[in-house]
């Protein structure tokens, strides 16, 4: 293709190669920015990421399929051990290379800029709360004009790390008007489902009375909840969603390399959004093939660098990690060989 | 008896030898492809289907998994059926004996388009047309028909229900059975269309005389290829229907079962270990369910094998 | 019942080329009327434009008039259905339904006019269908069998039971003894006499005997030459037409040869 | 004998049986046209919808008139010609919407970079589908040479050889069988398949075409089948009596008399699986990238390049997602040169004469 | 070149059918024999086992001998293909190929076959076997267009001068003539004349004349009652067979009857 041809002689690294990856497709986006960003910075690389889903990415990464994988969750204990078979009996290099807010997106015609309370999202998307004018709501929304009709929540009918996130946070903060627990598969029936990020945006749009949850840089025109975290309202910035990370904790007991994310969704920090989704690139410390490790280590490089994580945020609308966490990220890149 | 005895020993000559090898060896391989997939279902499968429901994502036992995918299968390709087959009748036969010559052709070249819409494209168009100019019919019906308990809703307010998903189903098997049925009413013999009409035969009754006894068979292929399709179709239902895993025959309300393939796409993304297996069972009960619906529809067209419109 | 029928100046065409040109032939009512003439000059084709069964042929059309009782078959309003079921027809190429038995076959045309028929009823009109035909004794054990599993002659015959079933005022023949031997040959001439008393019967032959033997009038068609339209050469009274026609050529066809 | 001579004048009572008492011909016609045009008014003008069902009711009067006036036969015929009728309108409905939505969206990016260009290095706006439409027509064309023959000759068997043979019956059931495997399964087989053979993670074109054979052969089986079935004994009887071998029929007179057929059986199988998105995504994966090795690494296509724009756009989605019609309305064009293509092919080798 | 034919107790089943039933009878060399009886007593039924042309119908099967210059037609290692190609056969209903040109359907034997020809070559063969049927000139100006636009006669002949263009050594002919007019049907027979110096000829007819005409040796088929299977009732020399045939029941047939 035109695009192609002209690529050969200018080629500013030695780098050379096909790298593949697969895996979570929340992150697609922002790996495409990523391959634009890497591969003209090396011009004989071709990465391949196929968006199949964390599980899928993490089971063909385990597998030896791919070289890495992209996954909205970190491993579990089994895929621990597996992943150290597949690496060589080294440990396995896991970082959040993507954060961004989930967006709850709602269709009312005449009402602006919603606010809703934990439990209250909870209790609509539970099917409890079933009007616009429910007095909950109105509490909320002291100066909105609510109207008498019904609220039809929309949720994913696909398995996904959206739905993971969103449910863990309605786990932590609904003081139990949510009783389902947080779970990949949408756990109640009722309300409207919808295949992926965008069917749920296309749901949203289409219906009246709508209310789902979505990638916040999908929501378009859609009305975003600001969510009640402590005393205020916070709507779903960048900014709002990368402060989220400071006040995660790294969970105990991995590998130094492995840094799993334990976000507090409970915070009641100012200005913090806590409805994010973390998702990772997983990796190994060690490759047979060294060329795939220099292929792997540049990459994650590029990925995590200023430039990549800008490059991220502006095609896909994600938070940049901040100079502290990248920093952090690196030291385990840098332990591939 | 001794001819028949003799006749099998009958040398033939190497040109008939290779070409017949060839025929049989091309239904071998059908037959290897399809113990292939068989095999693979089984084997991949059956861990899925022992599996305890602590050891599967969806948590319960195999049975209680499957039985709302399969009753959403059958039922979502049924009414796309029901609505697709007499359309498909009566456009192919539009085509064939009703409209201008000249036009039909062009007509059946259009209709040949629907066969090549990809799956996305119908999934979005379900979506973002269908579904939203479905929203006030189902309204209506929910209204005035919400007696029966099809109808009971309440109605989705997206559209995006098994009957919409149906209908998408219907559109997309619709240019399959319309061709296939169209080139075969096309050749049924002049010889008996000519004795039906100079019977004095309507054109209805001429086609009942001479083409759909000639076509029965074809017309049966025609809406087992259609079954298939209805039946295996993936993604445009898993983007069209609000599917949750319930038995309803509620047809316009947003909770609607799912079929098996369309849960296969919607699971399989995040699945792992035997969850995995159990998605592949129900590829494997899908696979039983359409061995045994075309085995009722073989039996029908072999009762009347000799009546069979060739000579 | 029976119609005579009045032909004036008609031509047949297919698509661009002109089969049949310029005939016009009266033809009585309760007679029997013959078409010989070489192959390929138009029998069969000014035949069928006889109850409109020609324009079921893509491209085929005609010009002229075909009156009926003085009704024109090709008249705007006239429904080529009630003139196919009014003027009945055999083919030259025997053509049974092969999905239908064989008397499903026989009651194909009966069964379109009377929804409902008392199985008696039905069966009444098979056999007597089949016995004009001079096919009942053959077929009488297997009637529910395929009609396609039948030799040549007994489909041909089989034919002739379906046209006649439906009790047509008009029968269009076309060489329907053609693939019969001498034997059914008889039976059908023998139904066409019988026939004759209350039906106008043509019927297309290349037996010069046949002619003779059935027919009042017979008419003689011809070809200029090839890729010419064929022509009615003359028509008249069978004997007239035998011991003394008007036309050289047709002497030569009717004289010169054997049948 | 002398032919008595025919009666000149017409016979009322004889208009009326030939006749029967028809409606006048201008009125099928009369609200034939109104139907059209209260439809076409009902479709495009501002009116409304409902006057669709209207128009169906002026044209319902025909049948019902004819009900009265010329018995139950006719009637019938009108009502089943006004059924037929409806049939294709109603089929042409949910294809002007697909068509004038696909083309209308899908029409502003075609250009000459939407060809030219592949994704790679590209986010938002630009770029285009060459990696994608090489890797469809690649994996399709490998797909068709699989089934094509495998399919044909399946067909073949059981027509011409396998008749009356259990191993016939056999295979005819499976093929049925065959029609109903979800494509999604058709994909993990061939990923299966060729894991056993190249480790996990592969990634091949071919594994698409296989993939999609699996779901085309039962298609081109069912369909040749039942062309082959339409060709009269008469013409093998004629054949062989000529003292030609039971394969030089076939592949003379059989498959020559059945070619349009054919033609359009293999036309709707490629149209069938040129759209399928899941298997090809499993197999054959994805990448932004050209790629013309069918038997090393990721190919993109068309439908799986069209799903992912939709499904996973990016900021802001519009580029990608009209990216997604375009490869839409590619698709679209491709099968139609196909159709166009095969209908040459009928037209010019099937049987000459009638029709 | 010609061969002779010698039938020895020939039974010929359709499936368990016993369609006829212990056939024996020799067949001459450069001779014309015709076979005669009632629709339905298995003349095309026999004819077709000659050239193993029975067996194509599916359950059809057959026992008995039947000896071309000594050599078993239904030996083991007997081809059925090559039987065909020396045993040529014209059907009762004509069956051109629609796929392709009145020429090419001449042709069909050579082209199907992929001989390679040249064009000249090519072109004498459809202009003899085409005159030899009397089509020539009927067609000649429209080589190129498709066999099924033909008369009925027309496609009978097109299917005769397709069967001799391969110059077969034997020649089966089912009722030939049955679509022809007398001027053809003598084209025909003056054909049959011309090739009975070097070929065999066994020809079916419903015409008893015809038989007469053309044939030296004359079979008599009869069907003792409905179901029961035809059998050969007598055989002889033309002559005597018209003339003073031994079993009653040919008299019955031939004398009884007109033609
Ligand atoms: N379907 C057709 N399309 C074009 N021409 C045709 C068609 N059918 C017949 N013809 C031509 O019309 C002419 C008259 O044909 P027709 O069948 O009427 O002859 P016929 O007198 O019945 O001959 P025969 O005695 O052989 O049956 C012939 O030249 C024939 O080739
Ligand atoms: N395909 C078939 N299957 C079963 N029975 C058949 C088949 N063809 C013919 N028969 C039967 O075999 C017997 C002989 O038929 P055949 O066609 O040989 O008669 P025929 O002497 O040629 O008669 P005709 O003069 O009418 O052509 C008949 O009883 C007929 O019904
Ligand atoms: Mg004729
Ligand atoms: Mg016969
Ligand atoms: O990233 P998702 O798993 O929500 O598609």
């Amino acid at each position: 293709a035109e695009n192609e041809a002209g690529d050969g002689g200018e080629s500013s690294s030695d780098l050379s190669g096909t790298l593949n990856g697969a895996g979570a497709s929340s992150q697609q986006a922002a790996v495409s920015a990523w391959q634009q960003g890497f591969q003209t910075a090396n011009s004989d690389v071709t990465v391949n990421y196929d968006p199949i889903g964390s599980g899928g990415g993490r089971e063909q990464f385990l597998e030896g399929g791919t070289s890495f994988a992209g996954s909205d969750a970190y491993l579990d204990d089994d895929e621990l051990t597996q992943a150290k078979e597949r690496c060589n009996d080294s440990d396995v290099v896991s970082i959040p290379v993507y954060v961004s807010p989930i967006a709850v997106i709602y269709n009312l015609p005449g009402v602006e800029d919603l606010q809703l309370s934990p439990q209250t999202i909870g209790a609509i998307f539970e099917g409890t709360i079933t009007t616009w004018n429910d007095p909950a709501i109105a509490e909320d929304n002291p100066d909105a004009e609510l109207p008498d009709s019904p609220i039809t929540p929309v949720h994913r009918s696909d398995d996904s790390g959206t739905t993971e996130n969103f449910t863990e946070y309605l786990e932590a903060t609904s003081e139990g008007s949510w009783t389902a627990g947080a779970v990949e598969t949408w756990p109640i029936q009722g309300g409207e489902a919808a295949n992926g990020t965008s069917g749920v945006v296309a749901a949203v749009e289409s219906g009246e009375g709508t209310i789902g949850y979505a990638d916040a840089s999908q929501a378009g025109d859609l009305g975003k909840v600001a969510v009640k975290v402590g005393e205020e309202y916070v709507a779903p910035t960048e900014e709002a969603a990368a402060r989220v990370l400071d006040t995660a904790e790294q969970v105990e007991g991995r590998a130094e390399t492995d840094i799993a994310l334990h976000i507090d969704r409970t915070t009641t920090e100012s200005g913090v959004y806590p409805i994010v989704l973390a998702s990772y690139q997983i990796a190994c410390q060690t490759y047979e093939d060294s060329a795939e490790a220099e292929l792997v280590k540049a990459w994650l490089t590029y990925v995590v660098s200023e430039d990549g994580q800008q490059a991220a945020a502006e095609s896909a609308g994600s938070a940049p990690l901040s100079d502290d966490f990248r920093e952090k990220v690196q030291a385990a890149i840098d332990t591939i060989s | 008896m001794q001819s028949t005895a003799r006749k099998r020993s009958t040398p033939t000559r190497p040109g008939d030898r290779i070409f017949r090898g060839t025929s049989v060896a091309a239904a071998l391989t059908i037959l290897a492809t399809l113990a292939g997939v068989a095999l693979f279902l089984t084997v991949e499968g059956i861990p899925g289907v022992l599996a305890s429901p602590d050891e599967v994502k969806h948590g319960t036992t195999f049975i209680d998994y499957v039985v709302p995918l399969v009753f959403g299968t059958l039922l979502a390709a049924v009414l796309a059926l029901a609505m697709a087959i007499p359309v498909a009748i009566g456009v192919a036969l539009y085509i064939s004996h009703y409209a201008p010559r000249r036009l039909a052709a062009t007509l059946g070249y259009v209709i040949d388009l629907l066969a090549a819409v990809p799956s996305v494209v119908y999934g979005v168009w379900g979506i973002s047309f269908l579904a939203t100019a479905l929203v006030p019919v189902y309204g209506w019906l929910e209204r005035t028909l919400g007696f029966i308990p099809l109808f009971a809703g309440p109605a989705s307010a997206t559209g995006r229900t098994i009957l919409t998903a149906s209908i998408v189903l219907a559109v997309m098997v619709l240019p399959v059975i319309t061709a296939l049925c169209r080139e075969i009413f096309l050749q049924t013999p002049r010889l008996h269309e000519e004795a039906a009409l100079a019977l004095g035969a309507t054109r209805w009754e001429m086609a009942k005389l001479a083409i759909f006894p000639y076509a029965r068979s074809g017309i049966i292929s025609a809406s087992m290829l259609g079954l298939g399709r209805a039946l295996g179709e993936t993604m445009a239902v898993a983007m069209v229907l609000s599917a949750s895993g319930v038995i309803t025959v509620n047809l316009i309300s947003s909770t609607n079962p799912s079929t098996i393939a369309a849960n296969i796409a919607l699971t399989f993304n995040e699945a792992t270990g035997l969850t995995v297996n159990a998605l592949i069972a129900s590829g494997l009960v899908l696979f039983l369910l359409t061995f045994l619906v075309n085995f009722a529809a073989r039996a029908i067209v072999e009762r009347r094998k000799d009546f069979s419109g060739a000579n | 019942m029976a119609k005579s029928i009045d032909v004036s100046d008609l031509n047949i065409y297919y698509g661009d080329f002109l089969a049949v040109e310029g005939v016009t032939i009266p033809v009585a009512a309760r007679s029997v009327t013959a078409f010989i003439g070489p192959s390929g000059c138009g029998k069969s084709t000014f035949l069928r434009s006889l109850n409109r069964m020609h324009e079921v042929i893509r491209g085929a059309r005609v010009d002229g008039k075909v009156l009926v009782d003085g009704q024109d078959l090709y008249a705007d309003d006239m429904d080529p259905v009630n003139v196919r079921r009014m003027i009945g027809m055999v083919f030259q190429r025997p053509n049974p339904f092969p999905t239908m038995s064989i008397a499903e076959n026989v009651l194909a045309g009966q069964k379109l006019n009377s929804k409902r028929m008392k199985k008696s009823e039905a069966d009444d009109i098979v056999e007597r269908s089949l016995r004009s035909a001079g096919l009942w004794n053959e077929v009488k054990d297997r009637l529910d069998r395929p009609g396609s599993g039948l030799s040549g002659g007994q489909q041909q015959r089989l034919c002739i039971a379906r046209a006649i079933a439906t009790q047509p005022e008009v029968l269009l023949m076309d060489e329907p003894c053609s693939a019969l031997d001498p034997i059914s040959t008889s039976v059908i001439e023998d139904l066409i006499h019988e026939l004759k008393k209350d039906y106008t019967i043509v019927i297309v032959t290349h037996n010069m005997q046949q002619a003779a033997r059935v027919s009042d009038t017979t008419a003689f068609f011809n070809l200029a030459g090839v890729g010419q339209p064929g022509r009615l050469i003359e028509h008249g009274p069978t004997e007239k037409m035998f011991s003394n026609p008007e036309d050289p050529a047709t002497e030569a066809y009717i004289q010169g040869r054997f049948g | 004998m002398q032919s008595p001579t025919s009666s000149p004048t017409p016979s009322p009572e004889i208009a009326q049986s030939l006749r029967g008492r028809s409606l006048p011909t201008w009125a099928p016609k009369a609200f034939g046209a109104a139907a059209v045009a209260l439809a076409l008014v009902g479709v495009f003008g501002p009116v409304g919808f409902w006057l669709v069902f209207v128009a169906w009711l002026v044209a319902a009067v025909i049948p019902l008139w004819s009900m009265i006036v010329e018995g139950r036969r006719k009637a019938t015929d009108r009502f089943v010609t006004l059924l037929v009728t409806t049939a294709f309108v109603i089929a042409l409905f949910p294809l002007g919407s697909i068509l004038t939505t696909v083309v209308s969206r899908g029409a502003p990016v075609l250009g000459s970079e939407f060809f030219t260009y592949s994704m790679r290095n590209i986010v938002g706006e630009g770029g285009g589908i060459y990696h994608a439409l090489m890797g469809t027509l690649l994996i399709t064309a490998a797909a068709a040479a699989i089934s094509v023959p495998i399919g044909l000759f399946t067909a073949i068997y059981l027509i011409e050889y396998g008749e009356g043979k259990r191993l016939a019956r056999w295979i005819r059931f499976l093929v049925d069988v065959m029609t109903g495997i979800p494509s999604i399964v058709a994909g993990l087989f061939a990923y299966a398949l060729f894991v056993i053979f190249f480790g996990p993670g592969v990634r091949m074109g071919i594994g698409g075409a296989v993939a999609l054979s699996v779901l085309m052969i039962p298609v081109v089986v069912r369909s040749c089948e039942e062309m082959l079935k339409l060709v009269p004994n008469e013409l093998r009887e004629a054949s062989y009596a000529l003292g030609v071998p039971k394969w030089r029929t076939i592949v003379k007179v059989v498959l020559p008399t059945a070619l349009a057929g054919i033609v359009t059986g293999v036309t709707l199988a490629v149209a069938r699986v040129i759209g399928e998105t899941a298997p090809l995504l499993i197999i054959a994966g994805l990448t932004d990238s050209v790629n013309f090795n069918l038997f090393d690494g990721r190919m993109a296509t068309l439908p799986v390049f069209t799903y992912f724009s939709i499904i996973t756009p990016g900021v802001p989605p519009g580029p990608s997602i009209e990216r997604a019609w375009g490869a839409a309305l590619v698709l679209l064009i491709i099968v139609m040169l196909l159709n166009l293509a095969a209908r040459l092919v009928s037209y010019f080798f099937s049987p000459k004469g009638e029709r």
